[in-house]
């Protein structure tokens, strides 16, 4: 038995060894090898996320609110009523489906609406409270002062970040009219922009240089065992 | 003359993608088959954690949650790695959680691996397993009232009531320290967020590189400190190598790790100065003509 | 007819939504109604999208099938696809090799489906993931030049960061008189981190959340006129 | 209700209140020249023209945004006659990518240049997603890449291989995390909010500049406040300073969350 498993995650450890390099290959260029593994990537991932979907969503949001004695099968316990509200949702996605339908594709459009009004009315809730007036908030209190006595860098940085947020505010009011007239404070502005970028984008190489060399670590030591 | 600088510079200025990408995977596996590395310093972002540790008493247990899946775990695990080390010597048993689902896998794998290098370390004394709970910050909320509500059992399904570790734990404020190593939300954020600032116990985190920004302006106000990525890891194991601990450097990740990593950062950057030296040759040189 | 009815729903729904963000946090009435919509559509939604995928299955399968059928070129790629797609539904959807048969968790690590997940679905996205530290020094190298003063900036600010980060970074540049002390790359780094970072991604969150509330409206408004299959 | 809901109320009313106002702005709108180039050049070189939604599902406002752009896209594609592929990444990007581009040859006059299986559906794994279409724009050599939307870790595995094909690069997203990726990789990018504008500038119809207006009056807005409540405070500070304390817990209140 032991040897089995021992013999099962060597394989398995080379099917990983094999997937890397094959990806790693596609920086020469694009490869049969590549090729396998993009393809089987579509294959596993497309499959795995429905499966994922099914079992994770469908059966306990859908199925056992309808059936509740569909619980039994995953070993949980029914609730005690039927829950027919969660019919709703099924008939849209039911709907959404006859879009295959020529004939009846028109019906897909309710379900069409249903899904880009949640997803409008969130979006408008969440980002009017949690982006604009929180970012709105965080901004004038990085600006104004905490009390009455603050140290010459604590102004400085205040008067700064006020400086540079308004001038990369501008810049967006401006982009609209034409941008060959754009003048000092949205060119200031969009210098502003580009400092923030360069520095995300600095923050972002260690992190990617960790995968990497924990990828190379992976090939020498796990699968290799030369280091 | 100036044609051939020219043409120097051109070449130079048009370097194929492949031969960058090509440097770059020499240079990192020879420094890890060579072993470069670097002695790290403890920075003001590590430190406060690394003295808070080194104060509490011995015996108050510490909380770690571990909200990281595989594609994160190289930078994240090895900060959890250090604090584990440093909480297991100074002698505060650790109680780990996560809420991610990956996270339980996360949590296995870490404590496996550290734990297998001291065999006195026992489960239920030294630390313990939680594992994960879905909710987000619903379970740090209820965590704050109790432990017990919303943990009957431990990862392994041992009624936690049969642990020693958490005879004297009833709620979050019970610990000494609360550690969020996040790759995402919910994470860090909402730790800060529903424990950090209802609390009034320290509560410190680590998050990937480019998750610093969001971070860095809770510091020192509402976290105690902060690990930036695989550095602030090795920052930390810095200071571990520097205490009276007696610790096998080889044993810390990210000391290890640093060493490619910052050759790594050498060949960009060498790169970045080779492009911008070879834009100014050309435009002085098309100038002179 | 159809249209407007189906503008009155988006509409409808929307509204409920944006109403339960302000009102009272009471059971009953219909305030109660309204939150406990509000709570329910992120979960139709989900429902939804699950009934989606045969959408997506059919499409993706049908395009493989066509192209081994017509023996297009690399069609014999197309067969790894089918193939692996239908045996990790397959092994999925039964939860073969659990523990506990049916009643385990799909995602149970000792499963057929945990297993290919850690072994083909894991090393897949840690390996993409880490081609993007070739493609960031190629990309850096390529546009992060002193051709302009945009471009300029991106390159120090980027090179303070990359700086920053070394290990020696602080003693590199010891030899600052302590008045310059700020100027050390791990010092000016979190300065930069803190300050004009900050302003820059706040004013690009602003921004942000000023388009989608716009757009938002737009749909809520019923403004949009690409909505249900243009202009018929 | 919290005590945060008068300004989220103030905000909405001052942007409802400005997109409804119409007016006719046309003059002023700054059109996108790239995206009609870049199309051209496809046409001139005879090859396709890839546009990629993004990698999330419509339930996020970037893709419903990056479909108004497809449609602008489209519409270019049928007129120049250049093959355009639409790789998506979730089933009901797919439904709606279909139907928006057919309603856009439909207007343009060209249905026929259009069939639905230019939209393909790979996979809901947003890597998945990537690792294909990198191969797939590898081997097609578009002559144009349009990546609009929403995206996270994948930008740059996307922007820097099709840098590598294709002619011209554009982008477009509102992640605040990815935009620098995409400025260093793509030919032309648009910045967060700028995104959102791109498609009401090129499409030029009168409710798309009504969203203009809404947008620039929350901007004017949002620099209002920052400039009052700042000026507010000195004033407070300098003349009546023992009442700062109860001042910046006004400020507080009324921007509740907004926690440093």
């Amino acid at each position: 038995m032991i040897c089995v498993i021992t013999s099962s995650s060597h394989f398995e450890t080379w099917l990983a060894a094999f997937l890397t390099l094959a990806v790693f290959s596609f920086l020469y260029r694009d490869n049969p090898f590549y090729k396998f593994a993009e393809h089987l990537f579509v294959g596993v991932s497309a499959a795995y996320w429905m499966v994922l979907g099914f079992w994770s969503t469908l059966w306990p949001n859908a199925v056992v609110p309808l059936f509740p004695d569909a619980a039994l099968v995953v070993g949980a316990t029914p609730p005690a009523q039927r829950d027919l509200i969660i019919l709703v949702p099924v008939i849209l996605g039911l709907m959404m489906l006859l879009k295959m339908v020529p004939r009846y594709a028109s019906w897909g459009n309710y379900t069409t609406a249903f899904i880009i009004g949640t997803t409008a009315g969130y979006s408008l809730v969440r980002y009017l409270r949690s982006d604009f007036i929180y970012q709105l908030g965080s901004i004038i209190k990085s600006v104004i002062p905490e009390s009455a006595n603050i140290g010459l860098p604590e102004v400085f940085n205040s008067i700064f970040i006020l400086l540079a947020t308004i001038s990369a505010l501008y810049y967006f009011l401006r982009i609209r009219t034409n941008k060959r007239s754009a003048n000092f404070i949205s060119r200031c502005g969009l210098l502003v922009l580009m400092t923030a970028f360069g520095v995300s984008f600095g923050s972002a190489v260690m992190g990617r240089v960790t995968l990497l060399v924990d990828r190379l670590y992976f090939l020498f030591s796990d699968w290799m065992g030369i280091l | 003359m100036r044609n051939r600088f020219i043409s120097i510079f051109t070449t130079i200025d048009n370097i194929d993608r492949r031969l960058i990408y090509l440097m770059l995977a020499i240079t990192i596996s020879i420094s890890l088959f060579a072993d470069v590395s670097f002695r790290d310093e403890p920075s003001e972002l590590v430190i406060p954690i690394f003295n808070h540790i080194e104060n509490l008493e011995p015996g108050i247990p510490i909380l770690i949650s571990m909200e990281y899946s595989p594609t994160s775990e190289p930078e994240l695990a090895p900060m959890a790695k250090a604090v584990t080390h440093h909480a297991f010597l100074a002698g505060h048993p650790i109680c780990y959680m996560s809420l991610w689902p990956e996270g339980g896998m996360m949590i296995n794998r870490l404590t496996d691996q550290v734990f297998a290098t001291y065999p006195d370390a026992k489960y239920g004394k030294h630390w313990a397993n939680l594992g994960f709970k879905v909710g987000g910050e619903m379970v740090i909320n209820s965590m704050r009232d109790s432990l017990q509500h919303i943990y009957a059992t431990d990862a392994f399904g041992t009624s936690i009531d049969q642990i020693p570790l958490f005879n004297d734990i009833n709620n979050l404020s019970d610990f000494g320290l609360l550690l969020s190593f996040s790759g995402g939300s919910p994470g860090l954020k909402e730790w800060i967020l529903y424990a950090g600032d209802e609390l009034d116990i320290p509560l410190a985190g680590g998050c990937k590189g480019v998750g610093a920004p969001q971070f860095l302006p809770y510091f020192p106000g509402q976290i105690l400190g902060l690990f930036n990525g695989l550095k602030g890891a090795s920052e930390y194991e810095a200071a571990l190598i520097n205490s009276r601990y007696n610790i096998d450097a080889d044993m810390l990740e990210a000391t290890t790790r640093m060493g490619p990593q910052t050759i790594a950062h050498l060949v960009i950057m060498v790169f970045l100065v080779l492009g911008n030296i070879s834009t100014l040759a050309l435009f002085i040189l098309r100038r002179l003509r | 007819m159809k249209r407007n009815l189906a503008q009155v729903v988006l509409s409808t729904v929307a509204l409920l939504i944006v109403l339960s963000a302000f009102l009272p946090d009471t059971d009953g009435g219909f305030s109660g109604i309204v939150k406990s919509a509000d709570s329910y559509f992120p979960i139709w939604f989900s429902i939804i999208a699950v009934f989606a995928f045969v959408l997506g299955a059919s499409s993706l399968i049908g395009s493989h099938v066509r192209k081994i059928k017509d023996r297009e070129t690399d069609w014999q790629y197309s067969v790894v696809t089918v193939l692996s797609f239908a045996i990790v539904l397959i092994v999925g959807l039964a939860k073969l090799g659990g523990a506990s048969g049916l009643e385990g968790d799909v995602s149970d690590p000792a499963s057929v489906l945990g297993r290919i997940f850690s072994s083909v679905l894991s090393p897949l996205h840690a390996t993409l993931f880490s081609l993007l530290a070739f493609y960031m020094a190629s990309a850096a190298f390529r546009s992060f030049r002193i051709r302009s003063l945009e471009t300029t900036v991106l390159l120090v600010s980027a090179s303070i960061i990359i700086i920053g980060r070394l290990p020696f970074a602080s003693k590199l540049f010891s030899f600052l008189p302590d008045a310059l002390q700020w100027l050390r790359p791990d010092k000016l780094s979190l300065w930069m981190l803190l300050v004009p970072n900050t302003a820059g991604q706040r004013a690009v969150l602003i921004t942000v959340s000023l388009g989608v509330i716009a757009v938002a409206l737009k749909y809520i408004l019923g403004m949009s006129r690409d909505m249900f299959g243009g202009q018929k | 209700m919290s005590s945060d809901s008068l300004l989220l109320l103030i905000t909405l009313v001052v942007i409802a209140a400005a997109m409804l106002r119409h007016r006719d702005r046309k003059s002023e709108v700054d059109c996108i020249p790239e995206i009609e180039v870049a199309v051209r050049k496809a046409a001139e070189l005879n090859r396709p023209a890839y546009f990629i939604p993004g990698s999330r599902d419509i339930d996020n406002i970037q893709t419903i945004s990056a479909l108004s752009m497809l449609k602008v896209v489209a519409r270019y594609c049928a007129e120049y006659d250049v093959e355009l592929i639409i790789p998506v990444s979730k089933s009901m990007v797919m439904e709606r990518a279909r139907e928006v581009c057919n309603a856009a040859y439909e207007e343009a006059g060209f249905s026929d240049r259009w069939s639905s299986s230019q939209v393909s559906y790979t996979t809901d794994d947003p890597l998945g997603f990537v690792a294909h279409v990198d191969g797939m724009i590898a081997r097609a050599k578009p002559a144009v890449c349009f990546m609009f939307g929403f995206f996270a870790g994948e930008s740059l595995l996307l922007a820097e291989s099709s840098y590598n094909v294709a002619e011209v690069t554009i982008a477009g997203t509102a992640v605040p995390s990815q935009i620098p990726f995409f400025v260093a990789s793509c030919d032309t990018t648009l910045i967060g909010e700028e995104f959102f504008a791109a498609s009401a500038m090129l499409s030029g119809n009168q409710e798309d500049i009504a969203m203009l207006q809404g947008l620039d009056a929350g901007k004017q807005l949002a620099i209002g406040i920052i400039l009052a409540v700042v000026v507010l405070s000195y004033l407070t500070l300098i003349f009546k300073p023992e009442m700062y304390e109860s001042f910046l817990t006004i400020v507080d209140n009324l921007l509740h969350g907004g926690g440093r």
